[in-house]
């Protein structure tokens, strides 16, 4: 199966006002496999990101997901296949109630009904928010809009799962149940982070970028551990990995 | 100034919504034609923008009462006049139901007074020429200033016009005229002023988001500044003759053709269905067997005397006794019902036990 | 400070309006209807109609008592919301001085008696408003409107309007919060922070709307936006638009107060 | 010295919609301590921090700051006292650039203008930003927007600093930055946070909140290892005194 692949080859992209995000960016990502993303602030892990969907094209360069070329003609097709979580799910959550939300994508995608309805449901019930259906998303605390914004990618039934600092803002636990529902979805996922415990548990794989250029790629065991690599990077070893110190 | 259900007669009210609706109709249908789908985002998030900013107050210089942000000519010139109009519109309907700012019927003179004018007299015609040919902050300024000028006094003639035509209020015409176009004067210069400074800082701070929306508005260029003041004068001009028409018809505007509807005023004839039902069952109880519908003389006495002020006295005393304790006792009534069903609410429902 | 209150106020009604009593089950469209058919009958009547008012009364206040609705909270809102129609009533007892009835023996003029139609008029129809929107969902109002015909894009702006208001308001009041906190009580400071302020609003808020649009696209937006509609017009809608219209008919058509006043003079003479 | 205190006295308070934020919270912070206020999402922290500086007065209780009653008549001087940081550098920064931002405070102290530019220059020196000086907040990075926001709180030299979630959204370099800034700015300071680690390295005292109410006072170092109580609270083990799990 080629379906899940996703392969950058020398992607260039420059912003509206001339800052150059990224600068030659090639990677391959094969099916099933779970990615981190990491790297300073400004890096450029978002913008790599919104690539994957085609919503910005790159200026050079081609990128092809599941086996067919990003163009302004297919990139249609492609959003079906990836799902992309963003930083602010205030961003994401758009539509007057969940159960709005959840259902936009399946009925852009042209279902019925009632074959919406399924999907939206068991979106919900996936995160365990189904009784929140009804609700507005304002009424929501940060971790539950956090997992409704996931279940509204999800009812998508991607292939492909793309999310940016899914842990932001959440408290310890919510953190906790986030990584238990990233473990379980199986299909190819990349996640930028800073939380790079949340990457240590989640990925095999990691992508450290730097100046919109890939400085590092390989197992995240290996990377996390690097310690000059992550210094260069404003990073640091996982707080998890870190010598404990209490006073 | 919103306007205010209680100052509008329905005629008024709806002549007014159905040049709003009609309006919402065209915009939309011209926003649909051109639209970049990037803007449904765009304008919705503006709007919040705009909610969130009237809500900020600032103090006028050397005042120190507070004005804040109207909204309609920002609108007209970032989103263009036919999706700042939408947006205008949805700002003011949210307004009146969290709000109850003048209420549901007077919410199509609101759309019509605050949204119409900025967006399709000021922007287009005062607005976007004067600012046609360079965009300095200077022109900006006095673009600005001048557009919501008179889209704000064209908004405050119209809440004269609505109210006098609605005849609740008594103000004289040129007393009304007086309140209220100084007034607005006064908020208009703030608002250009807030206009034009918020326009300059976002061309100063971030010039290119400014550029990429102005991009994204549908048919700016081709607003045809004929067709607008045609359009304007042929609804004026329907307005104008319906409203008059129904004044002169009957001092009491449509209240007068709903009296019709109802059957009040020649109730006797026309009783039919309900109305008619009542009727003989109030007779079958003998609930009040001479009742008539008093209403009716009352009705009468007023308009003949509203031209001889003078034969007032000649209201008897008992009427208003009858209709003030009547009025005390219906107000009681209505207060136990409400306590009634609250008591009643509050029962816990009794659960069904399943057999075991 | 202000702004926090009507930022409150605005949460308040929201939430009332998501709870679940009979009033709240009605489908959308029933009360939107009832509330536009009240509104009308009630400022029909003329001027200086002030008992014919009286029994309207009942509507809110069955609604209050089914809907499960704080009485003051929304009390307290019709009396500071808009005051430009008591503003502009207050002056007909100036103009009109006629004398229309003797009360007692106190003689009111024709003012007085149209300003306190006015008022009543006001309270009836700001009462209905709120009342609309803390037994509807906000949403809910929108797709009755569509379904009554209202065009989709003004819909599709009501929607998203009312989903960003939650979010930008908190925003502002943040940045507000932080402007308090450095400002020591030197109010306002007039125009030129407040052009900041907004400024920078101006500019996040932009910014936001570029990051919805792209979660949109990435969830297959092509310009139109759907919903899953359900039908909820039931037997109980059908019962409370008769019942609402038969009874406006009543108040409208007869003088449900002369009559009951007479009665009453009638029993205690 | 009486200076620097913090006291709490069963402090109530109520948003205007109802909802019970603080039910009864006593705590006492004397002069330069360093306190951790940690619990979940919606637990109050936010609601605590901003009573301190009177932007909202409490329903019933008494607090007192540096021995004055903070009452509608005194906050304004105690707001010079008070410093508090936000959680979102972006909600603070609102002026059109740097320096104008950093000397907004300290203008409205009614200070000369050298005065002002000395202050300026000196906070921004501490954060190591001076060359910001004429950017625009919005060409910051988020590490740099979160110094800028804590300079202008500086500025004012405030006797106590009073910061919510400061690190969320930085890169871990930019974390460390200001777990070191932090580290020396020795006057009292309060810092609520879901960043147990963070917590641990900087405070020597941590508060837990819960439904409005103090559910633990002690040191950290007890606090932050209690697993019951922490998991009680939706939180979990600083990541640091986490066992390691690499796979
Ligand atoms: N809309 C934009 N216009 C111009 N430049 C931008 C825009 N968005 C981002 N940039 C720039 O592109 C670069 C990469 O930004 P990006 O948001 O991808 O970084 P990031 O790695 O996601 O950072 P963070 O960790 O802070 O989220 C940065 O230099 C940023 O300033
Ligand atoms: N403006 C408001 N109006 C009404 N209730 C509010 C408001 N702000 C917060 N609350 C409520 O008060 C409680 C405490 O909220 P607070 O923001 O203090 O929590 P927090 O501990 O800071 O949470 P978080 O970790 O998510 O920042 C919550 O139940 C919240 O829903
Ligand atoms: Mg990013
Ligand atoms: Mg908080």
């Amino acid at each position: 199966m080629t379906h899940h692949i996703i392969d950058f080859k020398d992607i260039f992209f420059q912003y509206p006002d001339g800052t150059e995000a990224l600068k030659g960016v090639s990677f391959r990502i094969i099916h099933g496999e779970s990615v981190g993303l990491v790297g300073a602030n400004g890096a450029g892990k978002s913008t790599l990101l919104l690539q994957m969907n085609g919503y910005m094209l790159p200026s050079s360069g081609v990128i092809n997901i599941g086996g067919v070329e990003l163009t302004k003609k297919t990139r249609q097709d492609i959003r079906k296949k990836v799902g992309v979580v963003f930083q602010n799910p205030d961003d994401q959550l758009f539509m007057p109630t969940v159960f709005d939300d959840v259902a936009f994508g399946p009925l852009n995608l042209g279902m019925s009904n009632e074959r919406v309805t399924d999907r939206v449901n068991s979106a919900l019930q996936t995160i365990g928010c189904l009784d929140l259906a009804t609700k507005p998303p304002h009424h929501l605390s940060a971790g539950k809009k956090r997992a409704v914004s996931i279940a509204t990618v999800l009812a998508m039934e991607p292939d492909i799962l793309a999310m940016d600092e899914p842990s932001s803002n959440l408290d310890p636990k919510s953190r906790r149940d986030l990584i238990g529902l990233l473990k379980e979805f199986k299909h190819t996922k990349i996640i930028a982070s800073h939380d790079l415990d949340l990457i240590l548990e989640v990925c095999e794989r990691c992508l450290v970028i730097k100046n919109g250029m890939i400085v590092a790629d390989g197992r995240v065991s290996g990377i996390l551990t690097n310690q000059l690599l992550l210094e260069e990077n404003h990073l640091e070893l996982p707080l998890s990995l870190q010598k404990n110190r209490i006073h | 100034m919103h306007m205010s259900d209680a100052l509008l007669s329905p005629a008024v009210g709806a002549t007014v919504w159905a040049g709003t609706l009609g309006t919402i109709a065209y915009c939309s249908k011209k926003i649909k034609e051109n639209l970049d789908e990037k803007m449904i985002p765009m304008m919705g998030v503006i709007g919040a923008f705009i909610f969130a900013a009237q809500m900020l107050n600032f103090t006028i210089p050397g005042t120190g009462s507070s004005g804040h942000l109207g909204g309609g000519m920002i609108l007209a010139i970032l989103l263009g006049p036919h999706a700042a109009f939408i947006v205008m519109a949805s700002v003011l309907t949210i307004q009146a139901l969290f709000f109850a700012d003048g209420g549901l019927l007077a919410l199509g003179c609101n759309i019509w007074n605050l949204g119409f004018y900025p967006c399709f007299i000021g922007y287009p015609l005062i607005y976007k020429p004067i600012v046609q040919k360079g965009m300095s902050s200077k022109k900006i300024l006095m673009a600005s200033l001048l557009a919501v000028f008179v889209g704000l006094q064209l908004g405050a003639f119209s809440v004269v016009l609505e109210t006098l035509l609605s005849g609740r209020s008594e103000l004289p015409f040129g007393t009304f005229v007086l309140l209220m176009q100084p007034i607005h004067l006064a908020i208009g210069v703030v608002e250009g002023f807030i206009t034009a400074g918020v326009i300059n800082f976002v061309k100063a701070a971030r010039p290119e988001i400014l550029k990429s929306i102005t991009d994204l508005r549908p048919l700016s260029p081709d607003i045809k500044v004929k067709k607008i003041v045609l359009t304007f004068l042929i609804i004026a001009m329907i307005t104008g003759g319906i409203v008059s028409w129904f004044a002169s018809s009957n001092p009491d505007g449509l209240e007068w053709s709903i009296e019709r509807v109802y059957g009040k005023t020649e109730l006797p004839e026309h009783e039919t269905g309900i109305a008619m039902l009542l009727k003989t069952l109030q007779e079958r109880t003998a609930f009040l067997p001479d009742y008539t519908f008093k209403k009716k003389e009352d009705l009468k006495e007023q308009k003949t005397s509203d031209s001889e002020a003078n034969a007032w006295p000649n209201v008897e005393t008992g009427t208003s006794v009858s209709g003030i304790l009547g009025s005390v006792m219906m107000v009681s009534f209505i207060v136990l019902i409400g306590f009634g069903i609250k008591i009643i609410r509050k029962k816990p429902i009794p659960q069904r036990e399943h057999p075991v | 400070m202000n702004f926090d209150k009507e930022y409150f106020n605005l949460g308040v009604l929201d939430t009332l309006s998501y709870k679940n009593t009979l009033v709240h089950r009605l489908d959308p469209r029933t009360k939107v209807i009832t509330t536009f058919a009240f509104i009308v009958t009630v400022v029909s009547f003329p001027k200086y109609e002030i008992a014919g008012l009286i029994p309207f009364l009942l509507f809110p206040v069955v609604i209050f008592a089914l809907g499960d609705i704080p009485v003051w909270f929304i009390l307290k809102k019709v009396l500071v919301v808009s005051v430009f129609a008591v503003f502009i009533g207050i002056l007909n007892p100036l103009f009109d001085t006629h004398i229309k009835y003797h009360f007692l023996t106190f003689p009111v003029s024709g003012g007085w008696v149209s300003f306190f139609s006015i008022l009543l008029k006001f309270f009836l129809t700001m009462c209905s408003a709120l009342l609309l929107i803390s037994t509807t969902s906000f949403p809910g109002i929108c797709h009755a409107l569509r379904k009554l015909g209202v065009p989709e894009i003004f819909i599709s702006q009501l929607l998203f309007l009312y989903r960003y208001i939650f979010v930008l308001m908190e925003e502002t009041l943040r940045m507000v919060r932080a402007k308090d906190l450095r400002s020591f009580g030197k109010k306002g400071q007039g125009i030129s922070i407040f052009i900041n302020l907004v400024g920078t609003l101006f500019v996040k808020t932009i910014e936001r709307a570029e990051r919805i649009y792209h979660a949109m696209l990435s969830r297959g937006f092509t310009g139109t936006i759907h919903f899953v509609l359900k039908e909820g017009f039931g037997k109980k809608d059908f019962v409370f638009m008769s019942v609402t219209g038969i009874t406006l008919f009543i108040f409208r058509a007869y003088d449900i107060v002369g009559l009951i006043g007479r009665l009453a003079e009638r029993m205690f003479n």
